[in-house]
Parts: C-alpha cells; structure tokens; sequence
C-alpha cells in the first residue's frame, strides 16, 4: 500500500491510466543499477530517483573533473576530485529520502556486475566506451536482465533496449559485432553538447520507468538522434544468428 | 539507383546529407562503398572509421547484397556518454 | 577572449567544430529569459547555466509544492513552499558561479514581458498553459526575438522554434489558432511522467544554444513526441496569412 | 482510400493507431471525421475535444479538402510544462 504521502508526492504520475496506484508500487518495489554517473547518468538518476523507484545502484569509479561541469548537472566546483557516485548519492538522497540509493564506488567489472546484476530488475548502460558496453551486454544476456542503452557525442545520441528474456530480441553485440575498429569517440576526445545528454538520458528513464510498470517497450530498434538536424531516425535491428553473444555460435 | 543517405556526424563531416547514385556494377554494401570513394576521394577517411549501414531501414553489414532502388544510410557508432 | 579558467571548463563543447571558441564567447555574451521554472524549465536551466550562457532570466511566481518534486529535479522537499524561480536560482548559482542569474519572482504578464524581452536574444517557454504561450508568442513576435517552445503531459511533448526575424517563420497562433476550445490539459490536471521533460527540455535547451552560437535551426516545423510509443514525428506548419498574431490580418 | 493516423494519447484513448477508410463522400478534413464518427461512435467525445490535424505531414484545419491516398494525422494539442 502507498502511503497518504507516497499517494500525494507521486499524484502527477499516478493520475495517469498507465500509472495509477499499482504502477507506483511496482516502482517502489524496483531495483535499478545505472552504471556510470557522468553525462547520461546523471539525468538518469535524477529523474528516477524523484518518480520513487525504491532502490537504485549507481556505480561509477571516476572522480568529478572541472571538464565535467559544463554537462554533468548534478556537480559542482566544490565537488571536483569527489568519487561521482559518492556524490550524486547525497544530491539524489536529499532530493528524495525514500529512495534506498547503494553506491558501488568502482568501475563494474565482470566480478562486480556478476554480483549485482541478478539482483535487480533492469541495468541502465550510461558508460562512455564500448568496453564497458560489451561487458554488461554480456552480463545482461547472461543474467536475463532487461538493457537500456544510451550513448552521446558531439550533437548526437544512440538508444536502444535489449531484452534478454525475449528469444528474438538483438544485443549490443548484434549491432555492434567487432571490437577491431571500436571507435574510441567519447566526450573526452570529441566533445559533446550538453543538453543532448537530456534528451538521451530522459529517453533512457523513461524507457526503465515503462518496463518497470510492465508497459511495452521497443526493441530490435537503434534510435539515433541527430541534434544538430533536430531529428530522429529508427532502424531495425534483427538478432544474428551469428552474434558471439547471443546467437547460437556463442 | 541507390539512394544513399549520411546521417549525424557523418553527414557534417562529408558535408552531404543524400545522393543518388547508378545502381550499375554494385551489388552490395561494399561495392557501394567503393563506388562512392571513387566518386569522392575525400570520403575515404570517413569511410575507414567504423561506420554502421542501414539497408531499406535496417541494420545491415557491408556485405549485405543491393538491388535498384534500395535505400542506404550509413552513420557512426556513438558510444560515449 | 575566454579565460584559461573558461576554456578548460568548457572545453568539452568549445572542441566541437560547430562550437570552438567563438562559440563559447557567443554563449557567454548571451541573455536568455526562461518563462517557467518547472518541469520544463528545470533541465532547460541546468544545462544553459552548465554550459556557460552569460545571463539567464528565469521567471515564475509558484511555490513549490510536494506534488512538484516527482519530476522537478531542481527541488526538494525542504524547498516547498518557497518561490521556484528564487530558489532555482541559487542551485544553478552553486552549480555556475560564472553565470550572471537574475530572479523574476512573478507570472510574466504583458507589462513584465514587455519590460524585459527588448534585452535578451531569446525567449523559452517552459510555461504551462495556453494562456501564457499566446502572451510570450505575441512578445517575442512584436520585439523580434526566437521563441523556442517546449510542452508536456502524460507520455507526449511537443516542440516547435519561432524566429520573428524571418518573413516566412510561423508562430504558435499559426498551429494553436483558436483560445475558444483551448485546452486546460497541463501537468496538474492530466499528469506526467517525469523523464518525459527531460527529452522536451533537452531539446529546447539544444536549439537555444544553436540559436546563441549561430547554428542554423529548423523553424515551420512541429515535433510531437510519443513516450509510449518512444516515436517522433514531425509536421510542417506553413505561416498562415489570416493568423490574428503574425498574419496580414493581425 | 484514405488513411487515417492517430498519435500520442489520442492514440491511447482510441485505442487505435491507424485505419484505411474509403474515401466515398469525403471531402475534406470535417467530413473524415463526421464518417469516423459514424463508424466509431465512441471516437465522438475524442473529436469534441480540441484535436491537430496534419494533411501529408501539413499542419492543416478542418476546411482542408481531401483527395484519395491523402494521410490524414489527428493529435492531441500538448500545453503541460
């Protein structure tokens, strides 16, 4: 049951059809490892952490840089040097002290992600590189924990969703096979605008925030957003059958 | 024809959203890939990168095969964040 | 000229081609008014004041209420009942020391409007309510300065730019033509999902900085997101010549 | 034929994304809906609403005369924030 508080805080989300009471419980009783608390992290835990969900792990090894503030909203001058989960923890606790937030002050390794993972309900991929991607695609397979991607440089952005429990659904390795010519593009040897990490990032909450409360989501679909056009293309994307990871010669 | 379509970065950076081009002597991705640096010798970096296809809306390799008339849209992989 | 301070924090956006160093001193020399400090208005303001925009007029008279806190990301519960647009103001003052804030502690009326749109560059309009849309239409119309719209509710957004400096652009009477059956669907009454605003607000916050750095925008046309259906579509919107706000007829 | 789009939360409370409809007797934008409506009685308190409509990807009105094989769009106005 929510309490009177519960049903008052949240009212702007239960008053929707999709949403309603048992949306919010199923939100409450969610838990959700974001990996990475940079530019995609942040708006991600932001917004999760004020629509309820009850627990969030959020893992990042990294220290705030003074390069980071020009695109990581929840720090600031004075936190430059400070471990970034460690940080966003305490913004994101005052925000809303009902969520159980567990910070994993380290990059997820294969070690780590085999802990966590199979205890929550949907990993969000905010990382910077394809290592890291490869690796919790793995995992997720592995664990059969739903993925949702985002990724952002320059004036662009990528998302898509990944459902290990679905037969016919495409991982990162389906669109993405070699790990030779991997690009090494991050926002730290590229660059990157901002608010595109707004975009990408609301699209990646809102995406959790759906399965969590059982509603559809897309997947065997690569969304690119182009914001230097202002426009998103869709691409289909068909599980191989040849993927390492998930088809049948892994 | 093909119609071949840049999107993102790689459109900035060719400094071409879209073209058509003679479907004649191509018959997959790859030899669309050839057929275009020889048209634009300047494509040729962009065309080293890692870049992803899309034939008719879908995700692709180079070696997926061409008939006149399909769409190809090549743009880069992100994975920053 | 960008100081060694600005050009390190900033540096992940002054690198890209589109912005570099002239870019940022664009940004830096800019004045924006932001029309609403709430669901829109908080990711719009975080990332303008993260990346460097010179002066941000931000204007709401609303409290903050605890039915706000589920996707105002800006807020926290020991903020309730305190103005949104003071108390906005001294987080993004924490988070940008650099950026010159000023607080317009009251629902922007024609008189307000009047007094302060002949002084920016741009107009946001982060409001919630058709009423305060067709008044900041008219302004921005009659003193020449690009609008950028954003809306939301339930699962949708919509998105749309207006630049009275060209002949062609239309307006937002040109597609919201009639106040008779005008809509009283805002947040309160219909809900929303959170993360929703952060898509909207991401992408009024990247056409406000193109606008500022120079960088083509597309204007005559309205986006409409579907959150449920994570699609978007874009329609073109043509100046209509009997449109009482920018028409021949006006 | 006509086809006929519904998007964001019109779609929802419709329960329908999209539908072909003879193009018999319509005229324009107002006749569509009227035959809507005959079909789908329960569309009537959608259409009373204050709804957009696109013609081909066009912001358009109600008077916006239709031909055979036009796409016609209806959607919610949005004004949240």
């Amino acid at each position: 049951m929510l309490s009177t508080q519960e049903k008052l805080r949240y009212s702007r989300q239960i008053m929707l059809n999709k949403v309603g009471e048992q949306g919010q419980l199923k939100l409450r009783n969610a838990t959700v490892l974001i990996v990475g608390m940079g530019g995609l992290g942040n708006p991600v835990a932001l917004y999760l952490a004020a629509a309820g969900v009850g627990k969030l792990l959020i893992a990042d090894g990294d220290e705030v840089d003074i390069t980071n503030l020009q695109r990581q909203v929840l720090f600031s001058q004075q936190d430059v040097k400070l471990n970034k989960a460690d940080t966003a923890s305490e913004k994101l606790q005052l925000n809303n002290p009902d969520v159980d937030i567990e910070v994993i002050d380290e990059m997820l390794d294969e070690e780590l992600a085999d802990y966590y993972i199979p205890n929550v309900d949907l990993v969000i991929d905010c990382t910077d590189n394809i290592a890291a991607r490869y690796l919790l695609n793995k995992a997720c397979l592995q664990h059969k924990k739903p993925l949702i991607l985002g990724a952002a440089t320059g004036f662009d952005g990528q998302q898509m969703v990944i459902d290990p429990n679905n037969q016919e659904s495409a991982c990162y390795q389906c669109v993405f096979p070699s790990a030779e010519n991997a690009p090494v593009n991050n926002c730290q040897t590229i660059g990157i605008l901002g608010p595109i990490l707004a975009v990408i990032g609301g699209v990646q909450a809102t995406e959790a925030l759906k399965i969590l409360m059982g509603l559809p989501v897309k997947t065997n679909r690569l969304a690119l957003y182009d914001g230097l056009n202002q426009q998103w293309q869709y691409f289909n994307v068909k599980k191989q059958t040849s993927c390492t990871a998930c088809g049948h010669s892994k | 024809m093909i119609n071949v379509l840049f999107f993102a970065s790689l459109r900035e950076q060719l400094g071409s959203e879209k073209l058509e081009l003679s479907s004649d002597g191509i018959t997959d991705v790859q030899s669309l890939l050839s057929a275009l640096t020889k048209l634009h010798p300047n494509y040729n970096n962009a065309f080293n990168q890692s870049i992803l296809v899309a034939v008719n809306q879908e995700m692709s390799t180079r070696e997926q095969t061409l008939k006149p008339g399909d769409e190809v849209a090549f743009f880069p992989p992100v994975t920053g964040g």
